[in-house]
């Protein structure tokens, strides 16, 4: 079981160190790389908690769709400029003061937890088959929110066409 | 078998950084990326206890959360483009007509 | 160590897959330029390569040697990194499906079930290739080239998705090997219940591996020659055998999901004649096959121009005579059937690929918009609801199924008619 | 079959509903008869649900007068920390018909039926025919749920619901830039009281664990909270802001009068008769609480007596027709706050009730008279309509009349009973009562003043009427009158329900709420066998009297001497223009909460034009007045206390405008920095203050 932990550990840290990347990097173009990385080793992740179809719905919607989108719009607002801009804002250090205060609030309450969130008994199979447990719970006890999400989309794609339609 | 906490760690990390950029990049797209930085440190914590709790609902709601990104994304960048069509810009700090 | 060979276990055998694919596609991608030129120059009545080696057999060899040892150039103002990067990636997407598409029945890929997912997912990933590499090179012709095949992928891709759950809810699994079984279980491929799927597949097939007519991003009236304008020498070859291997990839799903994968035709059907199965015949194609090709070679021996062709030509009929002697041996035949059944449809695929591009000319871009969106699309969706529905017509009224099937295939062909009928697209289509 | 009709209470709020829904689905096909039809009759059917509810209650015992329908459970939220250890939070969705709520069900119900009616011929001839009564019965589906619920959180379902067809229906003719901005301002200004009200929601929720009306009763009831608690009397606060908002009282009243953009039926139920007068309703509906809270009873008093006479001095001098009644709405109210404040909840619904029929024929009347000059709203462009639209003319006067408080009409009763109670209210210190019963007083003869100035002005008198307008004068339509007719009808009979004791009747109104009130009832009614009736009947003639003057005034003014009105108004023209323009508040608060935000140049612009207009407003008219007496003191008065006193204010309203400023600075980031921080402080708390519950919570698993 050693190789799990390994595994883990590894996607975990390039998660991270993409994820930093991302937000670091003046060039967009390379943030959305940095970010398409940290998605991947995400999959990864889902693979390991066997959740083989949110894996694959996170390659096929996320990277595949979304970012694609991203890159998109990236290229179509090239903008050089950005680049040599300062990336951050007046009170970048504030924000990150406040946001590692976060950080450490999270950990305390994860470590207060820690024996709740403990390595779980339950057996490997318990999610099994994958997708047609999800297709089930999706259909069945979920139709409604299920319906709804279509619906978010279906308003979501009107909107994005009628603002960015060049009027 | 690594033990959830681990990755409610991880996504903790994952957040924290979202957040970050969030509140201090410049380029509007990359606060939308963090955005999803911090949607994904979500699906995280929801993938892991539905291992712990051994119920595929957790799946269930990162598939909505993923929709729900899926959303945001399409919409936040059309709008994007539209404000770059007026503006020239895509800063965040040259954006505030909120005042009036 | 053993556990970790252990753990490693389930890795292993993909990477292995990955790796055997990477050198057989290498094979079939330089075979498949030459092939393609032969096919292209007979549609229009010319010969095609003939200098190098007899027929210009040998041609891809000296292609291959000229790409490798041409100059590798990076534009000065090029994002270097990405540029230097983008092809490996469209190769691996390309080639890391492979790991999962099983040949035959005999062959242990391993059965995930959200293969076809993965498959399609990565596979999709590709496009990254082309959109970096194209932003990469700092220079306007790859970056219009880019921005079209991001948008024509994308648009086509949805199409291509439907297409495929169409066959999912037939074989009602995501596992490729799941799928296959399911049409041997049927005993009837899902191209004669799901024509209009089929169709839907194979034009959005054509326009995600950029092939005409659909081959706007590298159109070279418009734009030189699209993202890769900038790529020479061994990066160019990348993306040229990403290029082919993602055309065997399409092809193979599409054997796959709709052509009954390894699949020997009428596997279940007899003709029995004095007691003797008619069909069981087709059992010996691999071996005509490859006796045909060996004795073609043998006969242009005579007729060749110089000695080296003829000592080449005496090469290749030693090898194919070689493999059709192999075939002979004993247990051997039942083995290779599924393979061979497989790689048979995938190449009767590409053939279609060239076919048509003799064939058609290339769209103008907005038309190829107006069609993704206003056509197929629509269709592909329209075609998933019948399907649907002449499933549950199957499962609850128990109809029969071809029957209830052909229905909606039908009711999908009127709404495409009026469809088109409506749409400037639909015409162009 | 007595429990029949409260079983069927739930079809009160949806007949609207439906009828709602039909209109803004595919009301756009339909012609307008059947709009019209359908529209009316959903709601004509809700009033005889309403009206046999009623009966059904009324023929109860008065302990027995309580039936609660729950129709579903809304908000299953689980367990949350309260004051009381943790409490489940669930919310249903259910109605509460107790006298109260049949009540004003009644007057919603009808009031809202007979204005739906004369829409239909009001709105005849505009286009969004079926828009207009989509929202009316929108409306009127969100007033109802407001009245019958049985919670505070679908109370403010309701709540929000009025306000929101409120902001369509004043922006009914969105084409025109001041009704859309007035719409806009309805909707910012109670965004305002909103917040407060909802503030006080949570704390509900935070210190009874519940939401429910008997629940929270029963709880109060138990002596949970003891008498003016600093919670119960900030929760009472809160909850009085809101209803501030709602209800146009100081300081929240300016959208009212701007709301009059909308179409006059509109203007008549939702700005006279119904909507605005949900924050009496709140309170009533919380006295519970309220009596918990003697301060906030006092601020109540005061605001409510304070709005009365301000609204009714800016009343006094306006032209346009349908303002002069929205400011008389806003001082009707204030008697309702100032009634409630004196623990009369009874006789504040009473006025409520009353007043929703005179205002609502008043605005409808207005409506006619707009109606048959081609909508013109200016009185000074009217008179001698006596004859030309007989009809109109004399209900408008019965209405006049009724709002004057003139014996027997409906006014009469609830004004009077609202003053006695104020001025003989042993809660308060003498003096206190005293000077809110004069500020009644004096606000009763100047709503006689502004009242018949109206009717002289517009109805008597040569006719000013402009001669293109002039020759097609006409009496509107009966489906118009009728309803006018019916209105006149329940101003005149509509107190008779009330008559105090002291003119022998026995107050059956009173009574019959008397259980939803139940300790200052009880105590009133034992003040009123204290006193005797001799000073009750006293303070009667008083106000007769005062009202009498008030029309005296008028007639001397509009009819005798027309050429008094102007030298007076030239003599005093400093507190003319200071009334005439509303004591510049509006200016005065885009200064502060519009403008302030913006950067110094223009704070500074602003505060100069708001103190120039004021210093010389209240300054020179000061000067005005001491002249009488002596110039040397004007002057010393004029520069120290007047100029001293404005400067401060500005002072005081630049130094309050200052956060706000600072941290508006319009950069997205900033606010969600703000959120970050938020969510930090409060997570940071928590973690601190239950780390032991989150380590058991945790343990559960």
């Amino acid at each position: 079981m050693m190789f799990y932990q390994v595994t883990f550990y590894v996607l975990a840290a390039i998660a991270v160190v993409s994820a930093l990347l991302v937000i670091t990097r003046r060039n967009p173009v390379h943030s959305a790389i940095f970010l398409i990385v940290t998605l991947l080793s995400v999959a990864g992740l889902y693979l390991q908690l066997q959740a083989e179809f949110l894996a694959a719905v996170q390659i096929i919607l996320y990277i595949g769709g979304v970012m694609v989108l991203f890159l998109f719009v990236i290229l179509l607002v090239n903008l050089e400029v950005t680049v040599r801009q300062e990336p951050f804002n007046r009170m970048w250090w504030i924000a990150g003061v406040a946001a590692l205060v976060l950080l450490a609030e999270l950990a305390i309450t994860y470590y207060l937890g820690r024996q709740a969130f403990a390595t779980p008994v339950v057996s490997a199979a318990a999610l099994q088959p994958n997708t047609e447990l999800i297709g089930r719970t999706l259909y069945q006890t979920y139709m409604l929110p299920f319906e709804m999400a279509s619906l978010l989309l279906l308003v979501a794609m009107v909107g994005a066409v009628i603002m960015a339609r060049r009027r | 078998m690594v033990p959830t906490s681990h990755y409610l760690f991880l996504s903790a990390a994952l957040l924290t950084i979202g957040v970050i950029g969030v509140l201090t990049r410049r380029n509007l797209i990359v606060v939308l990326m963090s955005i999803e930085l911090i949607l994904n440190a979500v699906n995280i914590n929801l993938i892991a206890f539905a291992r712990q709790l051994a119920s595929v609902e957790g799946h269930v709601f990162a598939i909505f959360v993923i929709t729900v990104a899926a959303a945001e994304a399409a919409v936040g960048l059309g709008i994007l483009i539209a404000f770059f069509r007026n503006r020239e810009t895509v800063n965040t700090d040259e954006i505030d007509l909120l005042k009036w | 160590m053993a556990e970790l060979i252990d753990a490693l276990q389930p890795y292993l055998i993909p990477t292995l897959r990955v790796v055997i694919a990477f050198l057989v596609l290498s094979l079939i991608a330089a075979a498949m330029i030459w092939i393609e030129r032969k096919v292209l120059a007979h549609l229009q009545v010319r010969l095609g390569p003939m200098r190098v080696g007899p027929h210009g057999l040998l041609q891809p060899i000296a292609d291959t040697l000229k790409l490798l040892l041409k100059e590798d150039i990076v534009p000065a103002e090029a994002d270097r990194f990405i540029f230097l990067y983008a092809p490996v990636i469209s190769v691996i997407a390309a080639l890391t499906p492979f790991a999962f598409i099983p040949f035959a029945a005999n062959d242990r890929a391993p059965d995930v079930n959200v293969a076809l997912l993965f498959i399609v997912g990565v596979s999709s990933l590709g496009i990254f290739g082309t959109i970096l590499g194209g932003w990469a090179s700092n220079s306007h012709y790859p970056l219009m080239g880019a921005l079209r095949s991001t948008a024509q992928l994308v648009s086509y891709e949805v199409a291509l998705g439907f297409a495929l759950v169409s066959a999912l809810l037939l074989g009602g699994t995501l596992s490729m090997r799941g799928i296959v079984e399911k049409q041997a279980e049927f005993g009837v491929w899902f191209v004669f219940l799901q024509p209009v799927a089929f169709f839907i597949l194979f034009v959005a097939a054509l326009a995600e591996t950029n092939r005409n007519p659909f081959d706007l991003p590298e159109a070279e009236s418009e734009l030189v020659a699209g993202f890769h304008t900038e790529y020479s020498g061994f990066r160019f070859a990348l993306f040229f055998m990403a290029e082919y291997s993602a055309m065997v990839l399409v092809s193979a799903i599409a054997t796959t999901l709709f052509l009954g994968g390894w699949l020997r035709p009428f596997a279940n059907t007899e003709v029995v004649i004095q007691g003797f199965d008619v069909l069981s015949l087709l059992d010996w194609m691999p071996v005509a096959v490859f006796g045909v090709i060996t004795l073609w070679l043998l006969k242009e021996i005579p007729g060749a121009d110089s000695n080296t062709h003829r000592l080449a030509l005496l090469v290749f009929a030693v090898v194919f005579g070689g493999v059709t002697a192999a075939l002979l041996l004993p247990g051997v035949l039942p083995a290779v059937q599924g393979v061979f059944w497989f790689l048979f449809k995938v190449f009767i695929f590409l053939f279609c690929f060239i076919w048509f591009r003799g064939t058609f000319p290339r769209y103008r871009f907005d038309q190829l918009m107006r069609l993704g969106w206003h056509f197929m699309i629509p269709v592909a969706i329209v075609n998933v609801i019948f399907c649907g529905i002449g499933l549950l017509l199957w499962q609850q009224w128990d109809w029969n199924l071809a029957g209830a099937l052909w229905v909606g295939n039908l009711a999908t062909l009127l709404v495409a008619l009026l469809l088109a009928g409506r749409t400037p697209a639909g015409q162009a289509a | 079959m007595p429990q029949n009709f409260l079983e069927w209470v739930w079809l009160v709020p949806l007949l609207p509903l439906l009828s709602a829904l039909v209109m803004l689905l595919v009301g756009r096909s339909l012609p307008r008869a059947v709009v019209s039809w359908l529209c009316c009759g959903t709601v004509g059917l809700s009033f005889l649900v309403s009206l046999g509810i009623f009966r059904t209650l009324a023929s109860l015992p008065a302990a027995a007068r309580v039936y609660e329908k729950v129709l579903f459970t809304w908000l299953p939220a689980g367990m949350f920390q309260t004051a009381a250890g943790l409490a489940e939070f669930r919310i249903e969705w259910g109605y509460l018909v107790d006298p109260l709520s049949a009540v004003m069900i009644l007057v919603v119900s009808g009031v809202g039926f007979l204005i739906h009616v004369y829409s239909v011929g009001y709105m005849a001839h505009e286009g969004g025919y079926y828009r207009y009564f989509g929202y009316l019965n929108l409306f009127m589906f969100m007033m109802l749920t407001l009245v019958l619920a049985n919670n505070l959180l679908v109370m403010f379902v309701g709540w929000e619901g009025v306000g929101l067809c409120s902001y369509f229906l004043i922006g009914f003719w969105f084409l025109k830039k001041s009704a859309a901005d007035a719409g806009k301002k309805a909707f910012v200004v109670n965004r305002v009281g909103d917040a407060g009200f909802l503030l006080g929601i949570f704390l509900i929720s935070t210190t009874f664990g519940t939401l429910s009306f008997t629940q929270i009763n029963a709880a109060v009831a138990a002596g949970q909270l003891s008498l003016g608690s600093g919670v119960i009397t900030a929760i009472t606060l809160l909850l009085f802001m809101g209803a501030t908002g709602k209800s146009a009282q100081i300081p929240l009243y300016v959208w009212l009068p701007d709301a009059m953009e909308g179409p006059t039926p509109v203007s008549a139920l939702i700005h006279a008769a119904t909507m605005v007068t949900a924050g009496v309703y709140m309170v009533a509906r919380t006295n519970a609480l309220y009596q918990l809270a003697p301060l906030t009873l006092e601020i109540v008093a005061v605001i409510g007596a304070l709005t009365a006479i301000y609204a009714a001095s800016m009343g006094l001098v306006q032209n346009d027709i349908k303002r002069v009644l929205a400011y008389s709405t806003i001082s009707q109210l204030g008697y309702m706050f100032l009634a409630c404040g004196m623990g009369a909840f009874a006789t504040g619904i009473f006025h409520l009730s009353t007043h929703a029929y005179f205002k609502a024929l008043l605005f409808l009347a207005a409506g006619s008279v707009m109606h048959a000059l081609s909508n013109e709203t200016d009185i000074r462009k009217m008179g001698g309509l006596w004859n030309r639209i007989p009809l109109t003319a004399r209900t408008f006067l019965i209405g006049g009349l009724a709002i004057a408080g003139i014996f027997p009409l409906a006014g009469f009763f609830s004004k009077d009973e609202i003053l006695w109670r104020t001025f003989s209210n042993t809660d308060y210190p003498v003096g206190f009562r005293q000077v809110l019963w004069g500020i009644g007083l004096l606000t009763a003869v100047m709503t006689a003043f502004y009242i018949f100035r109206l009717v002289f002005f517009s109805f008597f008198g040569q006719s000013r009427v402009p001669r293109e307008v002039e020759h097609h004068i006409h009496e509107s339509p009966p489906v118009m009158t009728i309803p006018l007719v019916i209105l006149a009808a329940l101003s005149i009979v509509g107190g008779w329900v009330g008559i105090p004791a002291a003119l022998g009747g026995s107050n059956p109104f009173e009574d019959f709420l008397a259980p939803v009130f139940q300790s200052h009832a009880a105590a009133a009614s034992v003040e009123a066998t204290a006193q005797g009736h001799g000073l009750e009947l006293g303070l009667m003639g008083v106000s007769l009297v005062a009202a009498a003057i008030g029309i005296g005034i008028a007639y001397l003014f509009y009819l005798r001497q027309p050429e008094l009105p102007d030298q007076w108004a030239f003599r005093f023209s400093r507190l003319y223009k200071l009334l005439f323009n509303k004591y510049y508040v509006d200016e005065l608060y885009s200064a502060v909460f519009v403008e302030g935000p913006l950067l110094g140049k223009t704070m500074g612009n602003s505060f100069a034009r708001f103190d120039l207009k004021v210093i010389d407003g209240i300054g020179v008219d000061g000067t005005g007045w001491f002249t009488r007496f002596s110039s040397r003191l004007s002057i010393w008065w004029d520069t120290w206390i007047i100029d001293g006193s404005v400067r401060a204010l500005g002072f005081t309203v630049r130094l309050l405008s200052w956060p706000v400023r600072v941290i508006q600075t319009g950069f997205v980031q900033a606010y969600l920095f703000l959120m970050a921080t938020g969510v930090v402080v409060f997570f940071f708390y928590y973690v601190i203050r239950y780390r032991d519950e989150i380590r058991q919570l945790l343990q559960l698993r």
